[in-house]
């Protein structure tokens, strides 16, 4: 079978650390277009799985293909380059940088020492820039340094980031963590937006928030899928049921 | 050092004692004006030196702090009690000596920088100062620029000659072919192993042994090791002299390294019972940091120890110690520090002026009787005539001098044949 | 006035051409020229300092061998100048004559092919610039792109300058051992030990300095400089956002050790001879101290701090030969435990505010917004096990938000 | 040359004994500052400093015991010992107190004022001792060697150092993985903010952790005094030697720490058995970086899952 269908075509893969198991055999295809959400209890490998992927973990074994490019030996920034962005658990952004420059930074042109030394702010980067911060809710805040946002701004600000790179597999870790119930409302409807044109995987522990935006779930345990499938399939599992109320 | 206090009474007894002495020296009990006002300051500095009717201002500059201060703080302390002694007696042409002393840091840019505050801003008259090379090399071009007097004190590896240095140590020369020659002679040495640390003198030091070794003597060099500067640990070395067993080890390690090599030196069975080892770079200020114990037995070439047995000796060990305290020891750098200031002092008086010129040219020929290694002169290429001397290293950290070259020994810093 | 005053304190070109004035023309008009050049040979240190402010405040690296890079560059300089120094007529009285004196005492016959091309002032004059660049690109690639950072960074770096130290030390034919280069006397056949060409090389020097600012603050202005300071303090996020986070470190070091190069071949000028006390492990640390005094962040803030700590030496020197070390040792500690942004942070909490004092008085629109950030506790946790705080008082920080605002808020 | 197959196996065990020898001197330095800059990420520039302390305190009781109590030469080193960790102990004490709490979070600055430390305490030796260096006067049954057959010699005070390097490290390790400190230290090191809040006053944790580290440092200076100097800079000789036997262990890990010891030592005594001391001490530092290019966080790193 051909995997060129997928945007994402994980197979076998396996990380152990120190004879730990933390991935084990693993298998996952994610369409074009898809909004997938991975939940599992705490240490089922889900952060681990995406480590995996943008290349911050090295696998033991197996393969991660990319629109059909090997990724498990590529550097992290090439990773990048070929399409792939990652949000971190907790706010990973620039806190002493304004929304402005955090976002001028994330911009994908001027990449290599000599390009950053060249780039200059030209109207389609600013273009850019007032087109993401539109879409992440921070016009208003561009000139703030970024570590004045609140923890929900902050996150956001993370997401468009990565919207900066349009990459064409969006990876975000507990997008929502901290967040209040309005901020929840609105990251849905940010998830839902920028899902349109690209593939994404969300690792998420807040069912309401995982099947409003889910198109299919996978759970995980112990590094391995123990289930996959629409939300409500998933949820009827008693495989699953049995992992989530615990022995 | 400035703190030093001035306590009168000692003072006193070693001027008494010192003037004893000095008493063929002409002008000492002159009273100090008279003498001033024969020789006008007009007419003693003609290049605006820091001179005037009462007082001559001298730079010393040497390490107070940082890894060398353990060595030079000897020479800080010699060349002071000789400047105290001749202000005692009266002074340099009727003036008193002013000190202004300059640390060095043990830091070789920092030398240069001190030097030349010494030369261009304080004008002095002549500077005491200096111990390692390197030290030396880098203030030397301001001397020679700024035409300044340094009077040097360390025995050294050669290979210079300045009109502006009086060398009142040994050139390499002076301390190793006669000590050498003693070891094959006396004790039969026939193969040696050469150790230094690794930099210049010891380097220098060790290619003029070899070279008189086996171009001159006909014997064999069987080992040549370098460690760095501060290495502290010895014990592959001292297994590979194991392996090759010479008769004699000739060691020119400094420092820090000094102490730990002789400690695993003798950790490891090599004492002086079994074993020959003859040095260049041990004294008496050495043996405090090792301690006499570990290094018995062994010998050293120097030409001053302080065990010396003549009366000029005895009265400057007893003035050092009425200084310094009981327990002060002096070393070969000590007693050649302490030359500098009487050997300019006796340059000032011949010329009859403070003009670094005249003194360079009036020093060559001086001679001072009352030296405590006996006599001393100024050869032209402004080194000094002194005998060499071996020194049996005692566990009460003294030497005791087993032997002494019958004749002054010629200073040769350019040696023909060992270069 | 008012207007003046505002400017002094909220640009950072007022910054630099208050350095100017004190550089150009206050130092020389108030010093002899013993002390000018003595002032010179610091300011040679100031390069690396400079250096520093880019590789330590921006990069976070901290390198504890930055001497290897500034004696490189001594080197450099030393060996041209050597040669020139050692013409067969002066050097005759050598066994071989028309080789550096050195080399001759050890036995040499003949100029190491190495020496040979050193002969040519342009040679030297590359190879100051080059010569520690490569250096760095080799340590920095093998060790940034091997993701050794932090601690053991600097402690690598100590451990280079030590072999460096060794080798030197060691192949005394080649390089004249411990002693250095010395007695360097003519440059072209121009005397570089009188007066007036220590007054030359003074100001030759000052503009290479000052060039040399400009420079690193036109770098800190790119979007290369933004990227160091995101990757100092995010580096994950730098690297995932498609950067390879290690040429960005290797460019800093080598722009370092650039800067180091230069400040070396000016000090052999100057100062008249090159020797391996630089490279150690000790000057290395002294100079992380100047950049630490004057403000790792600010490159202004580097020149003062090489001349606070180099004229404190001098001076408590001089003055109190007995007590120096420990005046030198209160004045790092009391910067490191009260000052930790250095002079520049001074002037950027005390001075600058009272500048600005009347601000409120006189509503004026600043480009400076002024976020009470170090009021954040958990904040200023996180800033603070960084090597650099990023309280608001910083000078990059306040350029930065200047510059953000302008594109898409106006 | 001469050397019979005994000789040759001789120098073999000599040589090994060297190495073994070594190990235990970088071991003994390094120990301490596995404490300071392992566990609490403490840059210790003035660690040579706590060193030279514990030297000078065998200096100062060796001159006490020659003057007031001769009889009792043979004996007072094992005592020296004990108070030279007591007043390197105080010192740390001190030093942690008046400076080092207030940098905590910030390793690097750390470094820099423990380098102003180092400084300052060097002025302090040399205003007290005098700047020449002294030589402690060792009681006899430490000198000399011990020679079991015809031309072995062993140091003996290799062999003590050796034996106070395994008491002391046995020490470290049953304090630090047995003891309540040892918990203390592993929970504040881990983290910070949950020892405090589970009740553990980690401030005098860090300042007895550092207090510790501090007085290891004055032993193993103590020790020192039988194979090396004692002066106002002899603390500078061994700070390099130190910081890397710890950074290439993996700051984090005392059985790095050993390895790492083990490692440079034999590298070190082995080349310049068959080098010149300065290409061996050239190629030991090479072969350091080179091993901690391969493995950035030394040789006994932490693995963890990120």
């Amino acid at each position: 079978m051909s995997n060129s269908d997928y945007v994402l075509a994980i197979e076998d893969l396996t990380v152990s650390f120190d004879g730990f198991k933390a991935i084990d055999t693993l298998n996952l295809y994610v369409d074009k277009g898809e909004l997938r959400v991975i939940i599992g209890p705490n240490g089922a490998g889900k952060t681990t799985l995406l480590d995996l992927i943008c290349g911050k973990t090295r696998a033991s074994a197996g393969s991660i293909k990319f629109k059909n490019a090997e990724m498990t030996k590529l550097a992290e920034h090439e990773i990048v380059r070929s399409g792939i962005g990652r949000k971190f658990q907790t706010p990973s952004i620039y806190e002493n940088l304004t929304v402005f420059k955090n976002l001028e930074v994330s911009f994908p042109r001027g990449r290599g020492v000599f390009g950053a030394l060249k780039f200059r702010c030209t109207d389609d980067v600013k273009e850019r820039i007032a087109e993401v911060a539109g879409e992440i809710g921070l016009e208003e805040q561009l000139s703030m340094e970024a570590g004045l946002l609140s923890h929900g701004q902050k996150q956001w600000l993370e997401i468009g980031m990565l919207l900066m790179q349009d990459p064409e597999l969006l990876m975000l870790d507990e997008p929502i963590a901290g967040m209040s119930v309005r901020e929840r409302e609105l990251t849905a409807e940010l998830l839902d937006r920028i899902c349109r044109n690209r593939s994404m995987i969300v690792i998420e522990h807040d069912m309401d928030f995982v099947k409003k935006i889910a198109h299919k779930v996978t759970v995980m345990h112990q590094g391995k899928i123990l289930a996959e499938g629409p939300m409500e399939r998933v949820q009827s599992d008693p495989k699953v049921i049995d992992v989530y109320l615990g022995h | 050092m400035s703190s030093q206090d001035d306590r009168d009474d000692l003072q006193s007894t070693s001027r008494r004692n010192f003037s004893k002495g000095l008493a063929t020296l002409p002008l000492i009990g002159m009273p100090g004006l008279s003498l001033a006002a024969k020789y006008p300051t007009a007419k003693v500095n003609t290049t605006k030196l820091a001179v005037t009717d009462t007082e001559v201002t001298v730079g010393q500059l040497h390490s107070a702090t940082g890894t060398m201060a353990i060595s030079e703080t000897g020479s800080i302390q010699a060349e002071r009690l000789a400047i105290e002694q001749i202000n005692a007696a009266g002074g340099v042409l009727g003036r008193q000596i002013k000190i202004i002393q300059e640390d060095g840091a043990s830091d070789w840019p920092t030398f240069a920088e001190k030097s030349k505050k010494l030369l261009v801003n304080d004008r002095v008259a002549a500077v005491f100062g200096c111990w390692t090379s390197a030290s030396r090399k880098a203030v030397l071009p301001i001397f020679e620029k700024e035409n300044g007097m340094l009077y040097y004190p360390t025995f050294y590896e050669g290979l210079e000659q300045s009109k502006n240095v009086i060398y009142t140590g040994q050139e390499a020369t002076q301390q190793i072919l006669w000590g050498l020659d003693w070891v094959m002679k006396e004790k039969g040495a026939k193969s040696f192993f050469l150790i230094g640390s690794d930099y210049i003198w010891p380097r220098t030091s060790n290619k003029i042994a070899r070279k008189h070794i086996e171009n001159f003597r006909h014997l064999k060099v069987v080992g040549e090791e370098y460690y760095p500067l501060g290495h502290t640990n010895f014990n592959s070395l001292i297994n590979k002299i194991k392996i090759v067993k010479p008769d004699c080890i000739y060691a020119i390690v400094v420092g820090g390294s000094n102490v730990a090599f002789y400690k695993q030196m003798k950790a490891a069975g090599v004492t002086s019972k079994k074993q020959l080892l003859l040095t260049i770079s041990v004294t008496e200020d050495e043996l405090l940091g090792i301690g006499g114990e570990n290094c018995d037995g062994f010998y050293a070439c120097m030409k001053y120890f302080q065990s010396l047995d003549n009366s000029n000796n005895h009265k400057f060990v007893e003035a050092f110690k009425a200084k310094y305290g009981p327990k002060a020891v002096i070393g070969d750098v000590t007693q050649a520090a302490y030359l500098g200031p009487w050997l300019w002092k006796f340059a000032v008086e011949k010329a009859g002026s403070f003009d670094i010129d005249k003194i360079a040219k009036a020093s060559p020929g001086i001679e001072f009787k009352g030296a405590p290694e006996g006599y001393v002169k100024i050869h032209p290429n402004h080194h000094l005539w002194s005998k060499a001397r071996i020194g049996e290293i005692q566990s009460d950290g003294q030497f005791k001098v087993v032997a002494e070259s019958p004749e002054l020994i010629e200073p040769n810093p350019f040696p023909k044949g060992y270069q | 006035m008012d207007k003046f005053r505002r400017w002094i304190a909220s640009s950072d070109m007022a910054s630099i051409v208050v350095l100017a004035i004190v550089v150009f023309a206050v130092l020389p008009a108030t010093t002899d020229i013993f002390r000018l050049n003595l002032i010179g040979k610091y300011l040679t240190y100031a390069f690396v300092a400079v250096g520093l402010v880019m590789l330590w405040g921006y990069g976070g690296i901290l390198s504890l061998g930055q001497g290897v890079f500034f004696g490189l560059g001594g080197y450099c300089m030393a060996m041209f100048l050597k040669l020139e120094a050692s013409d067969p007529v002066s050097t005759k009285i050598q066994s071989t004559p028309g080789i550096p004196d050195f080399m001759d005492w050890n036995q040499l016959t003949a100029l190491p092919f190495w020496w040979e091309p050193f002969r040519h002032l342009p040679v030297a004059l590359i190879g100051m610039l080059v010569v520690p660049m490569v250096l760095a690109a080799v340590i920095g690639f093998a060790m940034f792109k091997r993701r050794v950072g932090g601690v053991y960074f600097a402690i690598i770096t100590q451990a280079v300058a030590m072999i460096i130290t060794v080798l030197i030390i060691g192949q005394q034919g080649y390089t004249g051992g411990v002693n250095g280069i010395t007695d360097l006397k003519t440059m072209l056949g121009w005397d570089i030990r009188t007066d007036s060409a220590k007054y030359i090389l003074y100001f030759a020097n000052a503009i290479l300095l000052f060039v040399a600012i400009f420079a690193c603050r036109a770098v800190q202005r790119t979007k290369l400089g933004t990227l160091l300071l995101a990757m100092r303090d995010k580096e994950d996020r730098v690297r995932f956002s498609g950067y390879d986070v290690a040429n960005f470190k290797v460019f800093v070091f080598c722009l370092a050790a650039t800067l180091c190069g230069v400040g070396g071949a000016m000090f052999t000028l100057q100062v008249g001879f090159m020797s391996p006390s630089f490279v150690g492990i000790v000057p290395s640390i002294e100079m992380v101290i100047f950049a630490a005094v004057g403000g790792r962040m600010s490159l202004v803030g580097a020149v003062y701090g090489t001349l606070l700590v180099n004229f404190g030496k001098t001076y408590f020197s001089e003055s109190f030969p007995e007590m120096w070390l420990f005046l030198m040792a209160a004045l790092f500690i009391g910067v490191v435990m009260a000052f930790p942004n250095g002079l520049a942070g001074l002037w950027e909490s005390y001075v600058k505010p009272w500048l600005l004092r009347e601000r409120q008085a006189v509503p004026v629109p600043a480009p400076e917004k002024t976020p009470a950030v170090a009021e954040d506790p958990s904040e200023a946790e996180a800033a603070s096990t960084r090597p650099v705080a990023r309280s608001p008082e910083h000078a990059p920080a306040s350029k930065n938000r200047s510059d953000g605002v302008d594109p898409a808020v106006a | 040359m001469g050397l019979s197959a005994s000789d040759l196996w001789n120098i073999v065990v000599m040589q090994g004994f060297a190495g073994l020898s070594l190990f235990s001197v970088l071991l003994l330095m390094g120990l301490g500052l596995a404490i300071i800059f392992g566990q609490m990420g403490v840059i210790n520039m003035a660690h040579g400093e706590f060193m030279t302390v514990g030297a000078y305190t065998i200096f100062m009781l060796s001159s006490l015991t020659e003057t007031y109590a001769p009889s009792l030469m043979p004996y007072y080193f094992l005592v020296a010992i004990a108070v030279a960790f007591v007043l390197a102990f105080a010192a740390g004490w001190l030093a942690e107190w008046a400076l080092i709490r207030h940098l905590y979070r910030r390793p690097l600055d750390t470094l820099l004022a423990t380098w102003g430390l180092s400084l300052g305490m060097q002025q302090i030796f040399r205003s007290t001792f005098g700047a020449k260096e002294v030589s402690p006067t060792l009681p006899e049954w430490l000198l000399g060697s011990w020679s079991p057959t015809e031309g072995l010699d062993i140091p003996i005070n290799g062999m003590f150092v050796m034996g106070l390097t395994l008491l002391v490290t046995g020490g470290v390790f049953l304090m630090l993985y047995r003891s309540r400190w040892g918990l203390r230290v592993r929970a504040t090191v881990s983290n910070r903010g949950m020892a405090n809040a589970i009740g553990i006053n980690t401030r005098n944790t860090d300042r007895m952790t550092f207090a510790i580290g501090c007085g290891i440092a004055g032993v193993a200076g103590a020790a020192f005094t039988t194979i090396g100097s004692t002066g106002p800079t002899s603390g500078s000789l061994y700070i390099v030697d130190a910081f890397l036997v710890v950074t290439f262990g993996g700051a984090a890990s005392l059985l790095g720490t050993v390895a790492s010891a083990f490692g440079i030592a034999q590298t070190q005594s082995i080349t310049e058995f068959f080098l010149t001391g300065s290409m061996a001490k050239v190629l030991t530092l090479l072969a350091i970086i080179t091993i901690l290019m391969i493995r950035p966080q030394g040789l006994f790193a932490l693995k963890m899952r990120r």
